[in-house]
């Protein structure tokens, strides 16, 4: 899964059969985590991520709280076993740097400063990672913060886009990830056409990069609508008959 | 303490209606993680935990040259209960991370022989990571089952030139010469109970894990807890768990 | 030290000349630590523990307290060069496991509940080690904190069982301990005939293991004995006298 | 924040009479640091950061077994706020050094072929250090001119047999390839600015920071800041970034 | 620059060409960071260091507030690209010890009793090691102080004086201090006549030793005369001034 | 601080009624750690510290390719005193260890060509450990004499095939080619005072460490405390220490 020489694009195809500008299969399901206020588990094809939300609730020790608003805490973990190499336990760069980024993805969204002295707690943790892995964390963090009842102008929706061999593409996965040329991280509040996260590495003219970010606005669109489908349907089920489903047939198809 | 929960067990009676020694329904899905050498999910009731093996290279102990080992860590991420938080595993992660790995270990179940490379200078390091997602009482439990379906999924993979691993691709799977089992007999004023819910161990004053194997011998104990309990409780708790071991060992087929 | 092929029983005795069932010789001292409020040393064999016991003392910072009971932290720790190869300073995996159960197996023998906001600081430095240093730092501990006025409902004594080469024995030493088929730690308060702390890897029968209990209990009923006879003989002395008695021969013979 | 500085900012003005897109005075000084093999100081305005390279040998990635690399580290030293303290690099340290990096590696600057030394064993390693010396805002900005000028100024030590690093002896200076540069463009209200200092910035509601190539292509992105930004924004700013880098580069030859 | 057979000493002169009590070119710069409430920036030959001084300022968080005296707190750390070999950020014990002993040699000289519950925090980076650092940090840590207003009984100078192939010297570069047959490091009160840092290695005679001293204290007044000059220079001069050309020129010649 | 023990000291008078120069009983007992290649323990009056030096193989420096090297270690163990906690070594944990590695290293005691297995590739590592068992003041005194002791009981192992260490099996005792000892000279108002206990301890203005060898030559210096010295001060500190170091010598025979 790290460099390799090998075509990514065989016969107009990307190695996984999709085409440039086509999604990877998606998943998003309500209540993963029974003891969280609000929780959700998204799966972008083998790239899964599942999110529980702990609060708005009183932040101890007190020195921490904030008078005017509420703060929000985010971690965004891998699980050891979610990539081809164990990720050792612990704090890494990488995690420090997409735990901010995607907590500044957030505060425009959530109304933070109506909750003095509180915190909301997001914790992701990616069990698989096939690339895409921030954004799919994002998109579930957006959905269990909703269901946690954290009120927010609107959902965020993420996705990625970026540049393989020549050819702009959607959805990267991690082959495509690691010998991308170029590799955009995008969220946005799609009702409100707002931007709220955007990365980018590798090299893209001006033009490729506008094109790749009106992809990104169209996906994150069609992201929003299946966010607010599954939160929808997840309300009309009953939750205790669900959980008892789920634990018979395994939680993780 | 002397809550609700108490009440109703020194009365052989439980939250939810079930026998004294009844477990929850218990889930196991293996193969859930992509990346992952073995992996696989348990559910006991709404405590769920993820086990995933990573098989790694490395250089056998001096005392062991032509033999391979074993790491189970346990992370308590802060998802899963209100009450945790991020940061270095605690005493009953490290405790519960030892006791899975001694009744992997002391049960023989891997022959670490068969994970040697070339004896004195490489064998395959098989690292067992415990991630609980939902903290509903009873971890030790579900944890043993996870790890134990997980190391049932676990295949070794290729090498290429004795040097580099070759992921996904696949050497031979994981023998496991026997099929131990772990119960927590818990016990709360004279009665004695199984799986209890995150509620009712708080009511506890004593726990017995007792790992057993299929031959009805014992592999490893572990009292927890803060009251002291006599001979003829151990004994008592011994035959509950060679008992109930049984029944569990059927769930890992 | 570690693992190894050669006999550990030769013409019916172990390699160190002891009957099966027979226990090192142990010596037991009271007042090792001049600062603490209690303290003992105690060796069986080559494996010797120092503790010092400071408490019942005010909790600080004041958020640590318990409000309705005293508290109790326990550290072992084992002194860099008290093994074969140099221990490295700082936490280990083990050594949390052991602070924690044995804390628990003084829990159930202090009455901590009267003395709110207060805690017990117990520090064990196991200074050599030859097998069974848990039990050896505990019987240390327990005299230590009689001797530091701990309000007790009885002494705590512990000791080590276990199964080499087919052959049921008591009080494994390094060599027993790394080779052993079946090793159990056990703390009993010996006249309530109660258990505090059990410990077991190997693999044994039910009924290996309760003859082995049996053993421990004899064991653990003797070194009580041993224990309040050196408590005793204690008090009777002129601790100032005795202190400079020691400077002069040397401390630790 | 409504500050004096916000006031100011949204009527097109500023505290020390700049305009809205005119950087301070900037100063670079090139090999300052005797033992480094590269070294740049660069102040803007008051904001001072002193870059070091130091040429390190170590073994190269499995999958890109004839490259070198790279490490950006940055360290907001104590000194340079009296708001920091000493300690591991925080959120915004990590987040700094990750931006230099990928503006450096994105961009393809160095021909990281060209730092391998024995293909699969030996490559060179270059530690880019960020001391970070007076903080008066506009870091990112800051810090990438002071590495890329420390890179302009390495050389590559002489290795003695293919071992020891002949420190202070030269084989040749190391190649740059590109010659990118990091603009952040600052919003409030609807105004862009760049180059705030630190007054400025606590005003600031979103920043994207964009490193640009001599050939205009974009080889970084990094949204910060609390706020929400349009499409329009980001195409608004990406125009002014390439526009500025071009005046910025002038000062790296 | 680490061990040497050559000989530091050829026809009479050291390696650099210094008479044995010649002291290597001195530079002293006052307000090398802005932010600070003193800062200095001080080079012996190619050692060079610079330091911060903010204070005497509210101590927080409370609990380390003395009520009796304010608490002086000193870091003395190394830059990663000071040294021919990188140093890895994060605290050393060399760093540990050396921030104590700078610390204790500034004690006596402030008035520190007179500021109960605050703090005066000094921080030292060196940014080139050529032998002698922890001298040249207190001298510069001296000026930084003054220029801080933290009242001083005196200014502390420091100096290092030693021995290299039997010969006696003064101020030791780098290859001397790692070849040196006894190292000195002293900072005085000079005109009160007082000692207030003492650090000795190497082996010396009783004699050798008592001449040292004479020379490391007929320095100490010499680089005494310097730092009053290049304070009272830097209060002649219009500040904001100096800054501009700073920036113009480079800050670091 | 103007306590009875300072009342008394400035009229030449102790709590315990001993001379200004004199010791406390001073016991040592070598050959106390079975593990150990060398220990021993040193007790000032109650002060009392267990010195253990470990043996291990590693790799040489590149400056000193046919050296091999000591490190020393010290732990002021929790249980050494009440004020202490366990957790990393603090900054008089860290000076202590460093001083009584230098009396050691620059006194030339041990001859490191003498440790070298294979040139440029194995050398032995000597760890030698403090551990602090009662702190009842003067340690840095007693840890060298315990360091000293434990250094002359040091044997080198066997090694097997130049690769394992035959623990226990040795080929020769540590060549000491010296015999440094340490004396910290205190100052308190005019008055000097040697071995202080930790009453007398907080009292202390100044204290100047010394380490002399065989041939009266001064080996390490360090200055304590917070107070300043005359010069005449540092000759007398200096007289006394030469002069009694003669007499702890003897002890080291």
């Amino acid at each position: 899964m790290g460099k390799t020489n090998d075509n990514l694009i065989v016969d107009g195809k990307r190695l996984d059969g999709r085409a440039f500008y086509e999604m990877r299969p998606i998943t998003m399901r309500i209540n993963a985590v029974e003891n969280a206020d609000g929780s959700a588990q998204v799966a972008f094809g083998n790239t899964e991520a599942i999110v529980a939300v702990y609060g708005p609730r009183k932040l101890f020790p007190r020195f921490l709280q904030e008078n005017d608003r509420g703060i929000m805490r985010y971690r965004y973990n891998m699980a050891p076993f979610s990539c081809t190499d164990r990720i050792r336990p612990g704090n890494s760069r990488r995690g420090i740097e997409i735990s901010k980024t995607s907590r500044l993805a957030f505060e425009p969204a959530a109304f933070l400063d109506d909750f003095p002295t509180t915190v909301v707690d997001v914790f992701t943790e990616i069990l698989q990672a096939d690339g895409s892995t921030r954004v799919t964390g994002i998109n579930a963090a957006s959905m269990a913060m909703a269901v946690a009842g954290v009120p927010m102008r609107d959902l965020v929706a993420a996705c990625s886009v970026g540049k393989i061999q020549g050819q702009l593409i959607v959805d990267l996965n991690g082959i495509e990830d690691n010998n991308s040329e170029a590799d955009v991280a995008v969220a946005m509040m799609p009702t409100k056409d707002r931007l709220t996260l955007l990365q980018m590495d590798g090299v893209l003219t001006k033009d490729e990069l506008f094109t790749l970010l009106d992809k990104a606005r169209e996906n994150c669109m069609r992201i929003y609508d299946m966010q607010k489908a599954a939160i929808k349907n997840s309300f009309k089920q009953n939750p205790d008959a669900e959980a008892a489903v789920e634990a018979d047939k395994g939680e993780m198809q | 303490m002397k809550t609700y929960a108490y009440d109703l067990l020194i009365n052989d009676k439980r939250i939810d209606g079930r026998a004294m020694e009844e477990y929850r329904k218990i889930g196991i899905k293996r193969g859930i993680i992509h990346n992952a050498e073995g992996s696989a999910v348990c559910t006991i009731g709404s405590t769920k935990i993820i086990a995933g093996v990573k098989m790694e290279t490395g250089t056998p102990f001096a005392d062991t040259p032509d033999e391979g080992n074993l790491v189970v860590n346990a992370e308590f991420t802060p998802m899963s209960s209100p009450d945790f938080e991020a940061g270095p595993p605690g005493e009953d992660a490290t405790e519960l991370a030892r006791i899975v790995d001694r009744g992997i270990r002391e049960s023989e179940t891997v022959d670490f022989k068969k994970l040697c490379i070339k004896p004195g200078e490489k064998v395959w390091m098989m690292n067992v990571d415990l991630h609980i997602i939902n903290h509903d009482g009873n971890l030790i439990d579900c944890a043993f089952l996870a790890a134990m379906s997980a190391l049932a999924d676990t295949k070794i993979p290729k090498l290429q030139d004795e040097k580099t691993i070759m992921r996904g691709v696949y050497e031979s799977k994981l023998e496991l010469r026997h099929n131990p089992a772990e119960v927590t007999v818990c016990k709360v004023a004279e009665k004695f109970v199984l799986d209890p819910d995150k509620e009712e161990e708080e009511a506890l004053e004593a726990k017995l894990t007792i790992a057993v194997r299929e031959d009805d011998t014992i592999c490893a104990l572990q009292k927890q807890g803060s009251k002291d309990v006599s001979m003829d409780d151990i004994k008592h708790m011994v035959e509950i768990a060679i008992a109930k071991t049984k029944e569990l060992r059927k769930l890992l087929k």
